[in-house]
């Protein structure tokens, strides 16, 4: 509860801020959120009781601590991200509501993950949603922004309905909204099979699973990158995790349902995504359906239905955060700098900019499952979880995803380094917030895969069914 | 400390040491620098090693050591060496350091370069030196993944093609290498603990019907490597794009890594399987073989050539290797490390060549012999390698696997052995038609008449690689028993299985 | 039959077809007429279920906020006499289709399942419970919820404001 | 007496091929030209003396002549069995072989310091030389089938090296390609021949395969493939090998080619020393021909029967005087070959292989000689083609009179060393059949005639108009053609018979009259018939040729194998076998590579309508999918 | 729980309600209907909370609460889409969902 009491202050003294100060001052909140949000991240790492709350609706233990510890470094990253946007003229008005929002999202997020009934559930992925739905739409002066915004809106809209009818067919086959008291009553029979399939309709939304995937690459293209990098990155982390513990702790009597079924989205989500983000061009499109079809690499590890499954999925959630946060990172300095958001616009990027080009290949490499960058070890304990509960043919088709999403994480590289081309974007330099969270991304990239001592830790406080 | 940490250690210290150069003096350098060092102590090892084993060290695999990284996985960090391993790091050593100096005049981006070249080594020398098939397979993949830089940024012709498709096929080939190994992890819980621990594997009996599953995926997951047809056509491609050094490497160390894993991995766990479907792989690879040379003969870019004939001589490790007998992988093994030498060199010198008449097509060059006799004379003693001659090492391997493979009791193997055999005239066929086109004759083009020989780097890198291939063509005996001792357990594995 | 019978028959049919013509209807303004009609419908049916709480609320919240506010963001944006064009088959009919099927498995599954009541005596639900329980800390309290749907309705406003804001400026970036 | 020294024998010219290959551009030709030479001489006089003390004082024991293995190393271990070792054997054939090898390149490398002098390459041609001698000597020294098939492959490839010392002349690039490939082909049958052999015997040691101990080869008479014994096989396949080093038919083509190499080259290899290794082979390996493949020596024997013959014919025609001595040679070493094929064991049914080898000894001295002659004479007019020669024996006195003696050898003319090889010859085949006799009696007629047509061509006839005029060549051309003249002439008188024979076991000969003097006479008929037509100029030969039409043509073009041989190379698998494997290769496997990333493009290029940007469909999208899940869900799993 | 009603009657009329959103939202091109048609979803789902807790479960007011809250959370999503409906509108002067469709593929 602490994480979430520290960001409701935060969030208040945020208001409060853009209240008490003049409209010449409002550029310092920018760095004074980060820095309060920077201690509010290392708070976070200090000990946390376990245990329950609230009668059940609200639970901690070491696995949703570490979860939260996560997702508070990716926001801390994404922040130190924004300052360069947020310092420009026409988002001077609406710095502190960009950190409001974003707060009081992650602030649902860290409910939704330590939820104990499926109200709270609820009501943390709608508190996740609706603000960032004002969030994507927060470009002032692009329509696609604006679209953004509305395609969020809606088809989240829908998917929450969905999900709230499956959640109703399980209350009322299980007499209850607790995660305790319903696992129990789970079992086998044709309206628990109905109203889970709608309740997992409604969170592959949020994982962005295919056949549910449509509004992600829309959204990513159409919001701010910064926002983007939140969604694609927390939001999705968040989520997912969210689904493991569900599908764990309550859901565990339809292991039979669920295995299959994942296995389908699996499948369906690595392929489609990577066929869709092999003709992209546009960066921040591209890097949507590439997140689309790392979620499909994710239900690997969430089909194991063990500690191994836990432990791989939150660890590849950390190095994604890391990586995707790395590229992200590039990206959105890039466009800042130069409004260039294409891949075929950073051609001979390297000869120009080669720190930015190299961190940039680190994230994409890691994000390919390549060594030694971290990436690998986090799809590979993703293979081995799977494989672990015999899916092998799945591996093999989950490895030949990766194989086909290297040709165009490949892409962007090819452009970078091969291409040649005479108005390469300019040499820049880039802020010093981006610079320290590149420099976080690029020390995540290559510390988390080889000190194993993460894995470890996260393996210590893992939960299988 | 255990020495073959420094095969890990080396290279990264000398990409970092890199990164503080300025230019392409400093690069390479300090590269040079950091790859003698590696030779050096890849001598010392052998030293070493032969040292222990006289001492009486009879350990399968010496200079063990074993540190475990992720724990509740039972991941190791474990590295030992059989002779095998040794002498695969001599030759990967001796290929590193002839490619730093035949790349000496890398101008275009010459730091990124030779920390991509020794990036690619390390992969290498930690492949040979894991025990653990997890470090295996991330050296390995290491080994892979700077293929694409290496041939896309500094490589000619359609390179970003060539590069995607050899990045490509070989992450498929990995493919199926991770489930292989996976099947390989969880299938030794039957022991007890799960783990990728390749001795501790190897005392393990998996089960038929599992054995038959894996198989075929870690043998084709190694094989793409080795250039297993139909699954080779990466190499020529990527061979011809690739700039000088990165050929060398990839040809000459790169491909070893198939074949070595192919019977370390492959067969050596998988022993029964491996004899019931080993037929259809002998099929596959005695195509290779053949195929491969023929394939050879029709080319007219120099690089296509070598990499034809690199298919048929890989070709016939696998082939070797498939025979299951002491002898005839003795010869494999061998010939993993000849043709790593010799095609090296092949490549070197074709970067030489094409440095100097800007053509690697045959039909534009003659007589080269009259203006550049070193690199001329260097040629051929790597086509008399190649084809077999007496005195350098080629004979040696290939003789080795043809004897190996017709001691074999079935006349399938004994038939395709004398089918295999004939790839020893067609190389000869086209190694001659090269020879003869390029290098003899009259001058063709009046242009090449000023062209120099070669200059003290490249003969120096030339030099390397040569005098290796003789030692090997003319005393194998001690290169040859110590193989055959190291392939003892292997073996014993296999037949035991019969 | 009964009068509540009848009661619940006419507000089903209510809701049933209202629902389909807030669908159909080719004037925004008149599908939100009968949008208005289904929530008055179904709070209708929850005061039947003798839940008059949530009854008000709907009738204040969904009645009388909801619909207000679509009434008028609809002023807002369109013109009222604006009759829209027919939708085209391309879009009727996978829509009918999708939620066709979906009926009928819905409806088969539903009506297919043996519920199980739970048996047990009812608590009340009279406003002292609801009130007691939504501001308690204990199971069945909705102390939390209640907290953070308010955090929800803070941040839900400030991005209706961030989005909704007059630009300042007009100049472009 | 210990042999040790003879190791020495290999060892100097290999020394002299490094130090003239590594470090020989730094020295002055003639230095690295004396050099070689001084080396050669030394072990000459190593081979006498070792052959003096081996024949005569310490090589018979009780009345048989011993193996005597004075070295043997380990070199490569393949099995416990199966190792090849790198050693020296002398026996009677061995130590005969080593005297002529170096005999004849002693005289070589002497010859070569005029003949090439002021040749660019100087120092490379003795470096070459010095490698060939080696292999040469390596080869016939071998202890092991496969030591000898070491040596065999290096000393293809000096001869490759040497055949292209021109390397600039596109001609003898051609040649040098053609020799190895056509003989690499046939060293891939004695490959293939050693597999066989060593599967079934378990070893590759001479000692084993040729001593009493014929159980070895009870396994391999055993199993039988296409209906003749594998060891049958395994015989015929190693004979392909000396077939193709010997130059038989029809592995022959090599041999006319290679006279693109510069003289002294084809005095050395391509007369006297390798083209006789497949003979050496086969007389090396003849018990296990003899006793377990009875069905390839007589193959042997025909071959070599049709080889002597047609080559003859061919002889007869041809005008490159260097090409005329080719096919001499493959016609001389046909009757080797067919020696051997026809030959008993032991004793004087050994005589055919006692016949071939002293054959062998005696024609490397004239067929040398013939050789450094023609050089002699190249080097006075600068070509190669009898037209432009004539009445040069005005000019060079020495080489006619050594050419002369070397004609008359060949010839069979009585009391020069050929009459009495020949002799032998013709009397193991009449003994053992009748129709090969008839053929080599033909045979030693027709050469008689090509001779002496070549000879008087060259010496006789009418002098042509030369650039400048002729010169008799240096003294170190000359001191060997004495030499070897001398050689020629007595060589015949060295008791054969007691020195050499099949099992080892000395035994008398004595001149067959009835044979020797049809024989002589039909030489003396050949030579008649080559004075009448050639001694001056005249028409007869000429009006000959157009009578005998179309054949003389056919014979001309020797019988269009060289033409058959290109049609199977360039057109069959160059065109028919490479080029679709190539196209193949591109098109379709790696075809099929493209082809997934096509259809995966492809598929992803079409499939783009599934995201239309539309709310609607995304919504439809939805509701369909959840809806299907549930149905398959629900109905279809559990 | 109302007499002589059995609960699947009420359930039909939820199912139906909840389709017809569904179907609304795909066959609407106008937001504002289509957020009507969330409406109704959430609506549909509501009448099943409120019906299960009333006919199954009377012991405790959970899925009573529930429905309490997503009346909520419906309002505060009503408000933010509006928002941005009049966002787009005042954008691209339309609020026709096959207009804003500049994102695709």
């Amino acid at each position: 509860m602490r994480n979430e009491l520290i960001l409701a202050i935060l969030a208040l003294v945020i208001l409060a801020a853009e209240i008490f100060t003049t409209a010449g001052n409002k550029h310092k909140i920018i760095t004074w959120s980060a820095v309060l949000f920077a201690a509010a991240t290392v708070a976070g790492f200090l000990p946390h009781p376990e245990g329950e709350l609230f009668g059940g609706s609200y639970r901690t233990d070491q696995m949703t601590v570490v979860m939260k510890n996560i997702l508070n470094l990716g926001v801390l990253i994404v922040f130190l991200q924004s300052f360069d946007w947020l310092q420009r003229k026409e988002n001077h008005d609406k710095i502190s509501e960009y950190f409001l929002l974003v707060i009081t999202t992650l602030m649902g997020m860290d409910f939704m993950i330590s939820s104990g009934d499926f109200l709270m559930m609820y009501i943390g992925l709608e508190l996740a949603t609706i603000p960032i739905a004002a969030l994507a739409a927060f470009e002032r002066f692009s329509s696609k922004s604006a679209e953004a915004g509305i395609k969020l809106i809606l088809t989240s809209a829908l998917s929450s309905g969905v999900l709230l009818f499956g959640l109703s067919f399980i209350y009322g086959t299980t007499g209850s909204i607790y995660y305790a008291d319903i696992a129990p009553q789970v079992a086998v029979n044709p309206l628990q099979t109905l109203g889970f399939i709608f309740f997992t309709a409604g969170m592959a939304f949020k994982i962005s699973l295919v056949p549910f995937h449509l509004w992600t690459a829309d959204v990513y293209e159409g919001a701010p990158v910064n926002v983007t990098s939140y969604l694609s990155v927390i939001s999705k982390g968040a989520a997912s995790f969210t689904f493991l513990i569900i599908l764990y702790k309550v859901f565990g009597e339809l292991l039979a349902v669920w295995q299959p079924l994942l296995y389908t989205l699996a499948l369906a989500t690595m392929t489609i995504g990577n066929l869709f983000a092999m003709r992209q061009d546009n960066f921040k499109r591209f890097l949507a359906f590439s997140s689309i079809a790392q979620a499909g690499f994710i239900l690997l590890g969430i089909l194991q239905a063990g500690n191994l499954g836990s432990t791989s999925v939150v660890y590849f959630v950390l190095i994604y955060v890391f990586t995707n946060l790395a590229v992200f990172g590039v990206v959105s300095a890039v466009s800042h700098a130069t409004g260039k958001e294409n891949i075929s616009d950073y051609k001979s990027f390297y000869l120009t900019n080669p720190r930015l080009s190299l961190t940039m290949l680190m994230g994409l490499f890691s994000l390919a499952g390549i060594p030694p960058v971290a990436g690998f070890f986090g799809k590979f304990f993703l293979f081995t979880s799977a494989a672990s509960a015999g899916y092998y043919i799945l591996v093999f088709i989950a490895v030949l995803n990766a194989t086909i999403s290297l040709y165009y994480y490949l892409k962007p590289v090819r452009a970078m380094f091969i291409d040649k081309t005479d108005t390469p974007i300019a040499t820049f330099r880039t802020s010093l917030p981006t610079r320290i969270s590149l420099v976080m991304c690029l020390a995540g990239i290559f510390l988390v895969g080889f000190m194993s001592i993460i894995y470890e830790f996260i393996h210590a406080a893992s939960f299988g069914l | 400390m255990n020495i073959l940490n420094l095969f890990v250690i080396i290279p990264v210290v000398t990409m970092a040491a890199i990164l503080f150069t300025k230019d392409l003096r400093g690069a390479r350098l300090v590269s040079a620098v950091g790859m003698g060092l590696q030779l050096i102590a890849a001598v010392v090892l052998i030293f070493s090693f032969f040292a222990l084993r006289k001492a009486g060290d009879s350990a399968e695999f010496l200079f063990y050591s074993d540190v475990t990284w992720f724990e509740s996985l039972n991941i190791h960090y474990a590295i030992g060496v059989d002779s095998i391993a040794v002498w695969m790091i001599g030759l990967a050593s001796v290929v590193v350091f002839a490619g730093i100096f035949a790349s000496w005049q890398m101008e275009y981006l010459s730091r990124e370069f030779f920390i991509s070249l020794i990036l690619l080594a390390t992969g290498v020398f930690g492949f040979f030196i894991s025990l653990d098939l997890f470090t295996m397979f991330l050296f390995y993949e290491v080994a892979v993944i700077p293929m694409y830089l290496l041939i896309g940024i500094w490589g000619s012709g359609p390179k970003e093609y060539s590069a995607m498709k050899l990045t490509l096929m070989l992450m498929g080939g990995s493919a199926l290498l991770i489930v292989g190994l996976l099947g390989l992890y969880f299938g030794s819980a039957q022991a007890g603990e799960v783990t990728f621990n390749l001795l501790e594997l190897s005392r393990i009996n998996f089960p038929v019907t599992m054995q038959r599953f894996f198989f075929p995926f870690l043998f084709v997951g190694f094989g793409i490597l080795g250039a297993l047809f139909p699954l080779h056509t990466w190499s020529p491609d990527g061979h011809a794009s690739a700039p000088t050094a990165v050929s060398m490497l990839h040809a000459g160390v790169l491909m070893k890594l198939g074949g070595y894993g192919c019977f370390r991995v492959a067969m050596f766990l998988l022993p029964e399987a491996a004899n019931e479907m080993a037929w259809i792989f002998l099929i596959l690879t005695t195509i290779s073989v053949v195929y491969g040379a023929f394939g050879a003969i029709w080319q007219k870019d120099l690089k296509y050539i070598n990499a034809y004939s690199s298919v048929s001589h890989c070709g016939l490790v696998l082939f070797a290797l498939l025979m299951m007998n002491q002898t005839a992988m003795d010869g494999a093994i061998i010939q993993m490390i000849s043709h790593g030498l010799m095609t090296a060199l092949f490549f070197a010198l074709i970067g030489m060549i094409y440095s100097r008449t800007h053509t690697r097509n045959i039909n534009e060059m003659g007589g080269l012999m009259k203006v550049m006799p070193f690199l001329a004379v260097a040629y051929m003693i790597a086509g008399f390698a190649s084809l077999g001659l007496p005195g350098l090492s080629g004979f040696v391997a290939e003789m080795t696997v043809f004897i190996g493979s017709f001691q074999h009791q079935d006349l399938f193997h004994r038939v395709i052995t004398i089918i295999a055999t004939l790839s020893i005239v067609i190389t000869a066929v086209y190694i001659l038609r090269v020879v003869g086109k390029i290098l003899l004759g009259e001058l063709q083009n009046p242009e090449h008449q000023k062209l120099g020989d070669a200059l003290w780097f490249e003969k120096l890198s030339l030099v390397l690689l040569i005098l290796p291939i003789v030692a090997m063509g003319t005393l194998p005996l001690f290169l040859s028993n110590t193989i055959l001792d190291a392939l003892k357990p292997i073996v014993e594995r296999l037949t035991a299985m019969i | 039959m009964a009068l509540n019978q009848f009661m619940f028959y006419l507000l089903a049919a209510v809701i049933m077809v209202c629902s389909v013509l807030t669908i159909t209807s080719r004037r925004i303004l008149r599908a939100a007429f009968y949008l208005l009609c289904v929530l008055i419908a179904t709070a209708g049916i929850y005061f039947m279920l003798d839940y008059q709480f949530i009854a008000g609320v709907q009738l204040i919240l969904y009645a009388g906020g909801i619909v207000v506010l679509i009434i008028f963001s609809v002023l807002l944006t369109s013109h009222i006499s604006q009759k829209f064009a027919k939708p085209g088959l391309a879009r009727v009919i996978p829509g009918v289709l999708a939620a066709v099927a979906g009926f009928v498995l819905s409806a088969m599954t539903v009506l297919s399942f043996p519920f199980q009541p739970s048996g047990q005596p009812a608590i009340g639900n009279d406003m002292r419970t609801i009130g007691l329980q939504l501001l308690s800390v204990e199971k069945n309290g909705y102390a939390l919820p209640f907290e953070v749907i308010s955090v929800l309705l803070l941040a839900s406003m400030v991005g209706a404001i961030v989005v909704a804001k007059k630009e300042k400026s007009k100049e472009k970036p | 007496m210990s042999f040790q020294y003879t190791i020495l024998i290999l060892l100097i010219p290999l020394a002299c091929f490094l130090i003239n290959g590594l470090v020989g551009m730094k020295f002055k030709p003639l230095l690295s030209g004396i050099l070689g030479t001084a080396g050669l001489g030394i072990i000459w006089l190593l081979s006498l003396f070792t052959a003096y003390t081996y024949f005569f004082q310490v090589g018979q024991v009780n009345g048989e002549f011993q193996k005597i293995v004075v070295i043997n190393a380990e070199w490569l271990r393949f099995t416990d069995k199966l190792h090849i070792d790198m050693g020296i054997l002398l026996d009677p054939i061995s130590v005969m072989m080593l005297v002529v090898i170096t005999t004849v390149s002693f005289m070589v490398h002497l010859y070569s310091i005029g003949y090439m002098h002021g040749e660019r390459g100087f120092q490379r041609f003795y470096a070459f030389l010095a490698l060939f001698t080696f292999s040469m000597l390596g080869l016939v020294v071998a202890t092991n089938i496969f030591q000898m098939y070491v040596f065999w492959e290096l000393v293809g490839v000096s001869s490759f090296l040497l055949i292209g010392f021109y390397y600039d002349r596109p001609s003898a690039v051609a040649a040098s390609k053609k020799a190895f490939i056509v003989t690499r082909f046939a060293d891939l049958g004695f490959l293939i021949g050693i597999l066989v052999l060593s599967y079934f015997t378990g070893t590759f040691d001479f000692i084993a395969l040729t001593g009493s101990d014929q159980s070895i080869f009870a396994s391999g008479a055993a199993a039988s493939f296409m209906g003749l014994s594998a060891l049958t096989w395994a015989a015929l396949l190693i004979f392909m090998g000396g077939a193709g080093k010997s130059a038989m038919f029809p592995l022959h083509i090599w041999l006319p080619d290679a006279m693109e190499g510069p003289t002294p080259v084809s005095a050395l290899i391509h007369a006297a020393t390798m083209v006789v290794a497949g003979v050496f082979l086969v007389a090396r390996m003849f018990p296990v021909f003899f006793f377990q493949a009875p069905a390839a020596l007589e193959l042997v024997a025909y071959v070599g029967g049709f080889t002597s013959l047609f080559a003859a014919i061919i002889a007869c025609t041809q005008f490159d005087i260097k090409r005329v001595l080719a096919f001499s040679t493959l016609s001389q070493i046909g009757y080797m070959m067919l020696a051997l094929g026809v030959s008993g064991y032991g004793g004087h049914e050994g005589l055919g292989y006692m016949a071939a080898l002293f054959h062998l000894f005696t024609h490397a001295m004239f067929k040398a000689l013939l050789f450094l002659g023609a050089g002699s004479v190249i080097h006075a007019v600068h070509s190669n083609v009898m037209q432009e020669m004539g009445g040069l024996r005005k000019y060079l006195p020495v080489t006619h009179l050594t050419f002369l003696i070397a004609c008359l050898t060949i010839a069979g003319v009585p009391f020069l060393s050929g009459f009495f090889s020949k002799d032998e010859i013709l009397v193991a085949a009449w003994q053992s059949n009748k129709f090969l006799f008839a053929v080599e009696f033909l045979v030693a007629g027709i050469t008689a005639f090509y001779m002496f047509r070549l000879y008087f061509n060259i010496f006789w006839g009418k002098e042509k108009t030369y650039a400048h005029p002729p010169h008799e060549s240096p003294l170190t051309m000359t001191i060997p053609l004495v030499l070897l003249a001398l050689g020629s002439i007595f060589a015949g008188y060295l008791p054969f018979s007691e020195l050499i024979s099949s099992d080892y076991k000395p035994f008398e000969t004595t001149l067959h009259l009835s044979v020797a003097i049809p024989s002589v006479l039909i030489g003396l008929a050949g030579i008649g018939l080559a004075m009448l037509f050639y001694r001056r100029e005249s028409t007869l030969p000429d009006r000959i040729a157009a009578s005998l039409g179309s054949f003389y043509k056919v014979v001309l073009n020797k019988f269009y194998i060289d033409e058959l041989y290109l049609f199977v190379t360039r057109k069959i698998i160059f065109n028919y076998i490479s080029r679709p494997i190539a196209w193949f290769d591109r098109h379709i496997v790696d075809g099929t590579m493209n082809g997934i990333g096509w259809v995966t493009e492809t598929s992803s290029q079409k499939i783009k309508g599934l995201q239309s940007g539309r709310i609607s469909q995304y919504g439809f999208v939805f509701a369909i999918a959840a809806v299907g899940l549930a149905l398959v869900f629900i109905y279809f799993i559990n | 729980m109302i007499e002589g009603i059995p609960m699947q009657h009420l359930l039909i009329v939820s199912l139906f309600m909840f389709f017809a959103g569904v179907c609304g939202f795909i066959i609407r091109k106008n937001m504002i209907t289509i957020l009507m048609s969330v409406e109704l979803i959430l609506n549909a789902v509501n009448i099943n909370l409120l019906v299960f807790n009333k006919y199954l479960f009377p012991e405790q007011l959970q899925g009573h609460f529930f429905a309490l809250f997503v009346m909520g959370i419906a309002a505060a999503e009503a408000a933010v889409a509006i928002a941005l409906i009049i966002n787009i509108y005042r954008r691209l002067n339309s609020i026709n969902v096959e207009e804003v469709t500049e994102m695709k593929y």
